[in-house]
């Protein structure tokens, strides 16, 4: 490999490590802070750390993500101001949804990463539409679509596979699958492997080592190359573990024995680290700075966004509409 | 002008829309090469292709959810659901979706989609043909729900539809599809929404109605020169109060008339509006003309229908009431 | 063979071909009788009666029929009388549901012969829960869903055969594939061939020519086999052609080039009637006595069932719930 | 008699019924090995087995659509949706099939089946783990929409549920699933399905309200020693008119409370029945303290949810009226 690539790929992948630290710093931070009650929920990323940073490398700035709640590292490696993750997180006054969604329920336009909702897949049909618009649109965009293994058994998953295959879309679908849909592991949940299933809809299907960052880039890339040149969606199946409970809210002592522990041979950032250390990329040094400095961004925004106040009250009742019903104005006379 | 049904009257409205705005893109269920269940969409694939008029799988939520994500990249796109019936698996996306897209996301992302479709009794459909579910509509804030009564109204009401920029359901009565003619202004007018439009005047009773049964209440209060205003609320999600309420206090006698059961349906809402806002000009109880709280049966179909005999013996029980 | 299979076989055979024949001359009928003004609606069998009829030989009486709007020859073959059929269509005082639904839509719960809706694929998750009381309950017997291609792109098709193959369920899910969905041809509803979306859910997937009865009988029965004997559930791709327009209220000529007509190659009847004279098991005399006799039976059941008033209006509001509501009694008291 | 709460008290109640009826089957997301996300179902499936507690994949509408194949195979499903807002990709089994199979079939198909699901805020869960979605059911005939206000009447309901012969929607308000505890009789009792329950007595006011906001309404009348009635409902659909009229003639002044949405809620049709047949026993205007026409926020939950001081507005409002 020539030097100047060589160094290409290095400060690449350092970033895109400094990302999986700064997650999983920033994971480790708002766990905390929940169960000292100072976060109200949360659902940690724990896990799936490289397989959405390997995701993410392999798009451009105008490529659409339509991802779900466990999405962080996937958005601090695109460029979300982690900020923006807290905010959303504490519901305040600086979130750009006003505190009206729960946790991890994300949004950042800016990025094109679309607004988080909860009914799980909900997005998928949406994001087919969205990539609908690219193509008609001629942008040259592609759409990516994350969504857990557990999503696969709903109505939305079925219709927007079939949709994005028969029209032949710029869409790519990444399955982060961590093993588990709350308590219930992917093998109850469906008998066919997640990879499989797109063979049903005549799309391309693949598995990938989702631990492994730069199998997942390389897979996700020639992924969206495809897709930008017009030959159609592809179902990605990225295999990680949810490391962590399913949310703040959930026991998973009650459903689960096999257990990944940080530091662990399968805790993805030690695969990370290993890998960048084989390359010559990254050393001890290099790696005890980054974290150092990785705690210390994130405590400081932390303590940051946790100053900052609710939104005002009245806020929880603005755009409904573009234009607000007298039904809602006369309401909130009698609230406020 | 020219004299239309409804049915020619929404299809050229399309067509005039679609041509003068590339970003409008149609889709649903045989509307494309065989123009649409009921013609609606009759010939517009042809002119604007099948990336414009697109032929869908056959699945309610996908159509719904696709048209979403074409509204939030900045497409206009006017989803059909063949029946109104076959509605309730995309009520997800109608509910959770497109209804809070806007506020959750502190008005990032806008959902201005127009879902067309068509709704209510009168062909003899039976239960899964005939259904009237506004009242599922109407109780989700997101949603403007939007009826017309007359091919005239039904451009200008969705001329008004596409341009509003939050998602319009847009209920189209499916018996008067056919049923009436009328002239139909050519060229671009709109009908404006959350404005209902007061159809008949009088001085004794009002009646509150919609969509498929304006004719018939207009029908039998002329037919029985009844001597009373007639309010088509046109829409129905948020609804006109003030023109409701003008009325009310001017007569003091209220019939609301509608197709769909009356438990819980919008007739509840416009009573109880009336109540808090005019008990004192109320001269006798509000009536409720609407369809039994039971499925809606085939070959009995008159039966389940409000009808000039049930309109009548509602006036006359509030005129007749003190 | 034996003498006594053979004799078996030709009196199963005949048996079929009659009802084949039956089916046939009923469905000519009621279009005819619908273009007359006296029949409301109907959407025609003809293309799919060996499918049906196939499938209906590898039944046994205790096994449930979870149907859709086009199975009457399934129905007759099984020995739904026809009367019930008609009584249906006409929505009459003797419909065992009153003329509430649309023609088309029957039900007979003496041979297990679920209640039709109109929303397509609906019955298919219901169908799940069906098969599962057999299984839980221990009755032996088989659950069979028939549906047509369209129907694969619902969400009801998605959870029923994700569902049916996690639970492992006695179920036969026939897709009767007659390559149209209304004007929709089967290559725009979906890019994969039927049978293999069986594969995205961990199940057996056959696919069949379904205007090859006894091969149609021979696969459905190895299906039905499987299942009494606890070996799960199968997707049958049952290929056919839909030789009539979709329904009465349908022009085909609008979207659709090629045809199948009556009396030529692909018709099943003709195809059957090869089939059965190949065996030797009828001749020309004994097809026209069968057709002849079919004629009769269908003519004097249409005039009877004709005869037969509507029900009393009341009876359009029965029913509803075991005990009825005020709200109804006093709505009815309005109308009637 | 034991103290119990809500969950407890349903948690018991369905063991109980499961002892003694083998053709009572659970299922659901998360309620066997896990016991359900709010501990619901908890233990039940270590006791009975995972072919009676059955953990599904992730799919509403398989779920409902299972449960009616089982009730009309001779089964008495429990169908559990982990959220009430997560119900509506199942509406078209819930509306379309369930509704309707009596009814579509002549009477020779039923679906006992009860349909368990918490609904409503309280518990900080934002836009979609707060919806009180009661009305979109109350406007299905077909349906029948039970909810309890304490753990002795959730006990008593549920039994009457599972026996009822047609599809139950049981809705669990969240809020009260561990805020109160009270004494649970032990065994078989019952409490019956359409009919209210008034909480406590008075002259001058009549509180019509249920599930979750019965507490609270409660509270707030000891509280400001308001001499009202309070009607617990109970049932939803089909609602006690009786009870609520007696109480009406009685007070002519009513207050109606409710999380869920103003527009086109449950507020309206209790409003609009009063109306039809006791306007001349109202004193002042039928009010209606309600969740406002917006989804459901998180941080600013608190102002979403009626509280003491929304209540006492309008009885004041009642009280002071002419
Ligand atoms: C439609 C719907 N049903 C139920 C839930 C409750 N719920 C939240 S997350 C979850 C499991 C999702 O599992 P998976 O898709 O594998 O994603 P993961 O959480 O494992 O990342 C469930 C059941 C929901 N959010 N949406
Ligand atoms: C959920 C739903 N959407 C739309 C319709 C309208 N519709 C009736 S039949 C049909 C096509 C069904 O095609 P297929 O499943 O292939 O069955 P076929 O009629 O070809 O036998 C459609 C779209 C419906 N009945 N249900
Ligand atoms: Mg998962
Ligand atoms: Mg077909």
């Amino acid at each position: 490999m020539p030097e100047v690539e060589k160094s290409e790929e290095k400060s690449r992948l350092i970033k895109a490590y400094t990302a999986v630290i700064l997650s999983r710093t920033l994971d480790r931070k708002i766990v905390t802070s929940q169960r000292q009650g100072r976060v109200g929920f949360y659902t940690p990323t724990m896990g799936q750390e490289t397989l959405q940073i390997g995701a993410s490398m392999a798009l451009e700035a105008k490529d659409l993500i339509y991802g779900y709640y466990r999405d962080v590292p996937f958005m601090l490696h695109r460029g979300v101001p982690m900020e923006n993750i807290i905010n959303q997180i504490m519901g305040n006054r600086d979130d750009s949804a006003l505190g009206r969604q729960m946790p991890s329920h994300y949004s950042d336009k800016k990025r094109n990463f679309m607004s988080v909702q909860s009914p799980v897949a909900a997005h998928l049909p949406v994001a087919v539409g969205a990539a609908y618009a690219q193509k008609y649109r001629k942008t040259g965009a592609v759409v990516i679509a994350t969504f857990g293994e557990g999503s696969t058994s709903t109505p939305d998953f079925h219709a927007a596979m079939n949709m994005a295959a028969v029209f032949n879309l710029p869409l790519v679908f990444l399955c982060e699958n961590n093993g588990w849909a709350i308590s219930l592991p992917v093998e109850k949940q469906t008998i066919a492997e997640i990879w499989t299933k797109a063979a049903a809809y005549g799309m391309r299907g693949l598995r990938v080592n989702g631990n492994d960052m730069l199998e997942t880039y390389e897979v996700v890339k020639e992924a969206v190359k495809r897709a930008r040149e017009g030959k159609g969606p592809t179902l990605i199946d990225a295999i990680s573990f949810r490391m962590g409970p399913h949310s703040t809210s959930d026991d998973p002592t009650k459903y689960r024995t096999e257990t990944v522990d940080e530091g662990s041979d399968r805790d993805p950032v030690v695969v990370t680290e290993k890998l960048l250390k084989a390359k010559g990329f990254i050393d001890d040094k290099l790696v005890e700075s980054i974290k150092t400095k990785a705690q210390k961004i994130v405590d400081e925004k932390f303590e940051e966004c946790a100053k900052i106040p609710a939104p005002d009250p009245k806020t929880a009742f603005e755009g409904v509409y573009a234009e607000t019903t007298w039904m809602l104005e006369e309401e909130v006379r009698d609230i406020l | 002008m020219t004299e239309m049904n409804m049915v020619q009257a929404i299809n050229g409205t399309l067509d005039m829309a679609m041509a003068k705005d590339s970003s409008i893109i149609l889709l649903g269920e045989d509307i494309g090469v065989d123009g649409g269940v009921f013609r609606v969409t009759d010939g517009l694939q042809k002119k604007y292709g099948a990336e414009r008029v697109i032929d869908t799988p056959l699945v309610e939520l996908g159509i719904v959810g696709m048209a979403i994500g074409m509204a939030l990249s900045g497409l206009k796109p006017i989803p059909e659901i063949q029946f109104q019936d076959f509605i309730f698996t995309a009520m997800d996306q109608i509910i959770n979706q497109a209804a809070k897209i806007r506020y959750r996301s502190g008005g990032e992302y806008t959902v201005p989609m127009v879902l067309r479709t068509p709704y209510g009794g009168g062909i003899r459909g039976g239960i899964y043909h005939s259904q009237s579910g506004e009242a599922y509509f109407a109780h989700t804030a997101g949603l403007t729900v939007v009826t017309p009564s007359n091919p005239s109204d039904a451009k200008g009401l969705l001329l008004s539809s596409i341009d509003y920029g939050d998602p319009v359901i847009f209920l189209e009565p499916k018996k008067l599809y056919r049923s009436m003619k009328m002239e139909v202004k050519e060229g671009d007018y709109r009908v404006p929404l959350r404005k209902a439009a007061v159809v008949r005047e009088g001085d004794e009773v009002t009646a509150i109605t919609y969509g498929s049964m304006v004719p018939l209440v207009k029908s039998t209060f002329e037919k029985n020169n009844v001597n009373g205003d007639i309010i088509d609320l046109r829409t129905i999600l948020p609804m006109d109060i003030e023109a409701i309420v003008h009325s009310v206090e001017k007569t003091g006698r209220v019939v609301i008339v509608h197709e769909a059961p009356r438990t819980a349906g919008m007739g509840a809402e416009i009573s109880a509006a009336i109540t808090e806002r005019a008990l004192e000009s109320l001269l006798a109880p509000i009536l409720r003309v609407t369809g039994p709280d039971s499925p809606f049966p085939y070959r009995l179909e008159e039966y389940y229908m409000p009808n000039e005999n049930r309109i009548m013996k509602a006036v006359n029980k509030l005129m007749e009431y003190r």
